[in-house]
């Protein structure tokens, strides 16, 4: 009970310091804010679980999450290369790359822009629960199949942001490359890939959370020995919670890595977008 | 080029690539399933070649196809294919969908109410979820949002962990959730929506962002030279301001939520909604059943999408709009 | 007459990311009511910066300044003033007599005081009849006297205008200088106006203040000697012509770039 | 009437005949008792439910309960309707296999989440490492069909009598294509499908009481469905919401679980329980439980359910 | 002297959603090699609609038009001009000195007569220094110059403008209007420049074309007895006055709303 309404104070108090901050103009604040706010959740959490007694196969507190994620580091270095680096990564690849090659030939043909949107705005409503299993039968039970799921997931979103950045030239833009009498290659390469890049990146930045739960969602259907989903699978078999809450953790940190990565090319390339700017 | 001769191009194209698609489907439906149907062959006593499964192994699907071109057909009519054909998901769609309800046992002419053996009955659960998840997540998404661009101290601390929040798969916290939940005495479809919501806020949550702040300075400066309140200013100029922007990501989260919806009945040990039927499909090797449910969960996004379009659309007009 | 707004040693001066920008230096002014006062000048000399200044918008950083003997926001909240934006800025969600309704339902005025009032400027600024019509159903022109329509809809005593016309050409612009100059005979309110346009300025005011940028001050304060009631035609006299002559070597002094 | 849940271990199927035959035949109401069956699923661990306080009772297997209790939870066994096991590795017969030891190298299907014990164990026994290398096995973490097989996706895949074996040979697979390898002719059987509850709530004398008529109930229930089992397969088949399942199927299952159920009053045969526990301490690397566990079944409910 | 653009019965037809728009109706002008023509009128009377015809980025419905003898069409692939859009419209991921290379790199010219010419357009414009900036980094005004200065890089022999100071004041209008009249003097190029502005049209033209909307025609063309050496005081000339005054006279006429 004390720890319980400890919890709550510590929130109330860590709010206020929040508030106070955030008032201040350095830039430092930016960093400080949310740091000192996951913290307090963390602190929260932890006060709660012990205040409440809640066992530690339901919900095991932060710090034994913590000292078994240190513990288990290795295991679960090895199940993010699995996942994340062969299923992810290389299914994020070769599904943006393919979206891509896709995007140009749909923005070149009117047929297939006009066809091919709606048809795969259809396509990527299908659910992954129900393709996982197919690809699984399809292409084994590697990260070939995992690869596969995750093409699926962002082939479409890439597509579509693409095509909609490819085409998101001003008419006057366009007029210029006209008086010129520029090539369809030189409009494209110098007018109209850099001014789709920022929708490319909305696309892309969607994706790396897409590839890394459609990666996760089908070692449920088959996997080898080795994997975040397997791990979180077969930790839940023995109540490990705190292996569980070690690999969601490392999901969290390779998500935010691989967004986070995405979003600094995304800086780098297009540093001239008013969204970047200031 | 007038609006109605520009949405015959669209439909035609659209027909076009269907038609692409369609083909490809069922040209590739040989080679996928030749391994199988030359196995069964094999069984039931027909001379295929190579003769004996082991030696089929190694060969590709396409000289396996070149050797027994006579068994092309078997292909196309098996129980249970690595790839099945059109007719064959829209026939299990058919069964499972109508069929079932007109001339099963269970069906809904016999029994009066929806067969668990066809698609209505695990449609309408998944709607269910995905339609208060979905509010829930509209909800959410919106009080964060307002909350976000009226207080900076939330703008600083929530907005970087809701985006963390969203590279944390939701498959792997799904369970969690459930549990937690379940030991708190909530079961059943709140923590399905929940977990629905999950996938549906964030969009909500940053169009929200976008569009509360989307009036401009001299806009917001207008309201200051009347010494409006902040509530005038939200009710009578960001808000409205924000509705196309909303719009936008409700179509999102409404896909978003469905996802989601179907991800909870993996983790939930739902029996009913398209996701336990396709899981149900897949414990049995059901790949046609799985095909033809995964038919009615892209029928159902595109509905539901087309149905928050034409929210748009309405609200649109409403507020004078040309569309 | 008694002074409207009055200004001593104001000087404001933002900070930015490159460092500090002097937006307005040692600014002294007096407006007494009934005046029509053009501000004119350089883009960033601050014609803005002083017109948001006096509605309350901006805080100087040093001086004084009242308005109507108060302080700017005081002044504000009392709403002293109606202020109109360089684009018409109406809401395209509301129809034209929802926006020129908007400052009432703020304010709280009675719903009958409310159609009252919309029906009266509408009519004022000629645009009776189109209240049911949405601001893309009108053209630029009509849109900006709709967000005239707007801003006299509460009858402030003062009617703060920053580039009103800017973005119109310059056929519209001159039907609407005149009917402005109809509208400031007619109700004698204090009028603060923003232009770029020398011949405007000249056309429209009883004073002319001329500014200079970096940092921003004023280098001339020209008193007109035109008749209260000008035709478009007295653009062609010779005081006419004069007094632009003058307006334009005090802007040519002031200009560097 | 006393409330009480059951969690299961898997989806709504034969395997679980004997409480549906009890829950549609009265068997519950007439002891006084309102029972509702959850069914499992891929995502659900019984004995997390169990912890959460979602259910009273849960249906394991021993092994999984060995190592939870191992693990922290303490978990006992208050009856075991199934007496022998099920667990089969099915393999084509074209791999060649005569022996464990003919794995090496190959492919296995193995299920996780808790049922990768009894294999783990026997490979321990067998010295097989199961990490991949090439003088041990390479495990593929089998969903949740037999596609794997099918597929040719493994040479080995898990397999119970009563259901994967079924679908392989409803796949058209015959049975002299497969050699099956059973877990219990191997000697490394584990008992399956027991009765498990919180061992803290077993000194609540009202809940013992429901425990002992729920008991009683459900090895009622057990015997009717031995002996009916195809009016049982029907009834299991009217409480599947899913329509995912097959009256041949469960035809099929509730045939081959009579087998396992057949020899057991209900009560735990302790020398099953002493060879379950010693495959899974087996020596080898990394044992399943390292320590003898100490009661961790009673038959203190069976007692007095079966007098 | 020779007709450098040469348009003859010209007509326009837009097919839209409400019906055919005639943007253009009967038009027929000659312009000779180095004139300097100015096309005022209201809005959405055509002008930018005529230029773009010229350009031969819009084709006429009817009627027939020559650039340097060829068709519109054919021109533009022989690169036969330079056209200066309303707003700058460089590319903002490009530094200026990439922005004004652009149409060398597409036309081809070799690395070093790039950067030449890019040095020689760049000063041309005032703009020496800034090659290195993005556009966002720059003034209004200055994007304005970077505009024209890529436009004048290929060396095209005429030269298009639609309305290019539209969005700036008019002290930094007065000074480019200077500017490209003196370019103008010292190259000999053809000129055709779209404005709003009446003196600004005076000012620059030695042919100036009003034309009046619904259906876009030519209304007027004046010839401007102005000499072509014209220092800015001479708008306070009387022949500047007549001459603006028939303008708007012709504006009036055909004006609409
Ligand atoms: N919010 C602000 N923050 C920083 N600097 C500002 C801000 N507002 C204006 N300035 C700067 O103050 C100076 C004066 O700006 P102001 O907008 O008053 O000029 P202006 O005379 O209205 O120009 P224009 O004719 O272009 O509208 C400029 O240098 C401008 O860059
Ligand atoms: N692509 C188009 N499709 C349909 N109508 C058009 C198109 N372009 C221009 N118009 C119409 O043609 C007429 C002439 O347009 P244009 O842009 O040439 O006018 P303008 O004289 O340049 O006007 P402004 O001064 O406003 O730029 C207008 O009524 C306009 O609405
Ligand atoms: C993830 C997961 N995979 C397989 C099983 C296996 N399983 C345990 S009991 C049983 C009954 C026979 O069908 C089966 C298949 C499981 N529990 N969880
Ligand atoms: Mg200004
Ligand atoms: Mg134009």
């Amino acid at each position: 009970m004390m720890l319980t309404i400890l919890a709550f104070v510590i929130w109330a108090a860590a709010w206020a310091l929040n508030v106070r901050l955030a008032r201040l103009p350095q830039r430092w604040v930016r960093l400080a804010v949310p740091l000192i706010f996951g913290a307090t959740l963390l602190v929260v959490w932890e006060l709660l679980v012990r205040g409440a007694g809640v066992s530690a196969v339901i919900l095991p507190p932060p710090s034994a999450i913590a000292s078994t994620f240190v513990r288990v580091f290795p295991t679960l270095w090895q199940d993010t290369v699995q996942t994340v680096f062969k299923g992810a990564l290389s299914g994020y690849v070769i599904g943006c790359a393919a979206a891509f090659c896709v995007a140009l030939l749909a923005d070149r043909f009117d047929v297939l822009r006009r066809g091919l949107l709606p048809v795969g705005s259809f396509l990527s409503a299908l659910p992954i629960v129900g393709t996982a299993p197919i690809f699984v039968m399809w292409f084994g039970f590697g990260w070939q199949s995992k690869a596969a799921v995750v093409v699926a997931m962002v082939f479409f979103p890439l597509l579509v942001n693409t095509v909609a950045g490819l085409r998101d030239t001003t008419v006057q833009q366009r007029d210029l490359m006209f008086t010129y009498a520029a090539s369809y290659w030189e409009t494209l390469f110098k007018l109209r890939l850099p001014a789709a890049l920022p929708f490319i990146f909305n696309g892309l930045k969607v994706s790396t959370t897409l590839a890394l739960i459609g990666a996760i969602v089908a070692e449920f259907f088959g996997s080898p020995t080795q994997g975040l989903g397997f791990r979180i699978d077969a930790s839940r078999g023995r109540l490990a919670l705190d292996v569980v809450w070690s690999a969601i953790l490392m999901s969290a940190f390779a998500g935010s890595l691989f967004y986070g990565a995405v979003a600094l090319l995304e800086r780098a390339l297009t540093f001239w977008h008013p969204s970047q700017r200031k | 080029m007038t609006r109605s001769q520009n949405i015959v191009r669209n439909v035609l194209s659209v027909l076009t690539v269907v038609a692409a698609m369609l083909l490809i489907w069922t040209a590739a439906v040989i080679p996928m399933n030749i391994h199988e149907a030359l196995t069964q062959a094999e069984r039931e006593g027909i001379a295929v070649t190579p003769a004996t499964a082991a030696e089929r192994r190694g060969s590709s699907a396409l000289s396996l196809v070149l050797a027994n071109p006579a068994l092309i057909p078997l292909t196309y009519a098996q129980p249970r294919p690595k790839l099945p054909s059109p007719a064959q998901v829209v026939l299990e769609f058919y069964d499972s969908a109508i069929a079932e309800e007109l001339d099963g046992r269970r069906g809904l002419v016999r029994s009066g109410s929806l067969s668990p053996a066809g698609l209505a009955l695990h449609t309408l659960k998944t709607i269910e979820t995905t339609l208060l998840g979905f509010a829930l997540g509209a909800v959410v998404g919106v009080a964060l949002a307002v909350g976000i661009v009226y207080a900076r101290t939330m703008d600083l601390a929530v907005m970087p962990w809701a985006i963390i929040s969203q590279t944390i798969p939701i498959v792997a916290l799904a369970p969690m959730i459930v549990l937690i939940l379940s030991s708190l005495g909530v079961t059943g479809l709140v923590p399905r929506a929940i977990i629905a919501a999950y996938l549906s806020f964030f969009p909500v949550l940053v169009g929200m962002v976008k569009g509360l702040r989307a009036p401009d300075h001299m806009q917001l400066d207008l309201m200051r030279t009347y010494s409006a309140t902040k509530a005038q200013s939200f009710w009578m100029l960001r808000l409205p301001m924000a509705m196309p922007y909303l719009f936008a990501s409700l179509k999102i989260a409404i896909a978003g939520a469905l996802v989601g919806a179907i991800v909870s009945e993996l983790s939930t040990s739902s029996t009913q909604g398209l996701g336990a039927r396709m899981l149900q499909g897949s414990y049995y090797g059901q790949t046609v059943q799985i095909w033809a449910a995964l038919l009615a969960a892209a029928l159902l996004a595109a509905v539901m999408v087309a149905v928050v379009g034409a929210a748009d659309r309405v609200v649109r007009r409403m507020m004078g709009g040309l569309a | 007459m008694s002074a409207v707004i009055s200004a001593q040693n104001l000087n404001l001066v933002f900070e930015t990311g490159d460092g500090p920008v002097q937006a307005l230096k040692d600014v002294n002014l007096t407006i007494e009511k009934g005046d029509f006062v053009s501000f004119i000048g350089p883009s960033g000399c601050g014609k803005t910066t002083f017109l948001r200044v006096i509605a309350g918008l901006e805080t100087p950083t040093s001086g004084e300044i009242t308005v109507n003997g108060m302080t700017p926001d005081a002044a504000r909240r009392a709403r002293a003033y109606g202020y109109v934006f360089q684009a018409a800025g109406l809401y395209p969600w509301r129809t034209i007599g929802a926006n020129v309704r908007l400052p009432l339902e703020i304010m709280g005025f009675p719903k009958t005081e409310q159609d009252l009032r919309v029906q009266r400027v509408l009519d004022l600024v000629e645009l009776g009849g189109f209240e049911k019509k949405y601001p893309w159903q009108l053209s630029g022109g009509m849109q900006q006297r709709a967000s005239i329509a707007r801003a006299l809809a509460f009858d402030a005593d003062i009617l703060l205008m920053d580039e009103p016309f800017g973005a119109l050409d310059e056929i519209v612009r001159d039907r609407l200088n005149e009917e402005v100059l109809s509208l400031w005979a007619r109700t004698g309110k204090t009028i603060g106006f923003v232009t770029h346009s020398i011949p405007e300025a000249v056309y429209l005011s009883t004073k002319i203040v001329v500014m200079s940028p970096r940092p921003g001050r004023i280098t001339d304060v020209i008193e007109s000697p035109l008749p209260r009631h000008r035709p478009l035609e007295i653009r062609d006299s010779p005081e006419f012509i004069e007094i632009a002559h003058r307006v334009r070597e005090g802007l040519r002094a002031g200009h560097v770039e | 009437q006393d409330a009480l849940t059951l969690q299961l271990k898997w989806v709504t199927q034969a395997q679980f005949a004997g409480y549906y035959v009890a829950l549609e035949k009265g068997y519950y109401s007439d002891e006084n008792l309102d029972v509702t069956i959850l069914p499992g699923g891929p995502d659900v661990a019984p004995p997390q439910v169990l912890a959460g306080g979602g259910a009273d009772v849960m249906v394991d297997w021993l092994a999984s309960a060995l190592a939870v209790r191992e693990g922290g939870l303490p978990v006992v066994n208050i009856a075991q309707p199934f007496a022998s096991s099920g667990l089969l590795l099915t393999c084509w017969k074209d791999a060649g296999f005569t022996g464990p030891q003919d794995f090496k190298g190959h492919t296995l299907g193995v299920w996780f989440g808790g049922n990768e014990y009894p294999f783990l164990s026997w490979m321990s026994r067998e010295n097989i490492p199961v990490d991949g290398g090439a003088d041990g096995v390479t495990i593929l973490r089998q969903g949740f069909n037999v596609d794997p097989l099918i597929q040719r996706q493994a040479d080995c895949i898990s397999t119970m009598t009563y259901n994967e074996y079924g679908q392989v040979l409803d796949a058209g697979v015959t049975a002299d294509e497969l050699t099956n390898f059973s877990f219990e002719a191997e000697g490394v059987a584990t008992l399956e499908d027991g009765l498990y509850v919180l061992e803290d709530r077993l000194t609540d004398e009202a809940f013992a009481d429901k425990l002992v008529r729920f008991v009683r109930a459900s090895m009622k229930g057990w015997k009717y469905a031995e002996e009916n089992p195809t009016e049982a397969a029907e009834i299991v088949l009217e409480f599947d919401e899913t329509g995912a399942q097959t009256e041949a199927h469960q035809i099929y299952m509730m045939g081959e679980i009579a087998k396992l159920t057949a020899g057991s009053n209900g009560a735990l045969d302790p020398a099953a329980f002493d060879r379950t526990v010693e495959v899974l301490m087996a020596p080898g690397s990394d044992p399943v439980i390292t320590k003898v566990p100490e009661d961790a079944w009673t038959h203190m409910i069976t007692d007095r359910a079966l007098d």
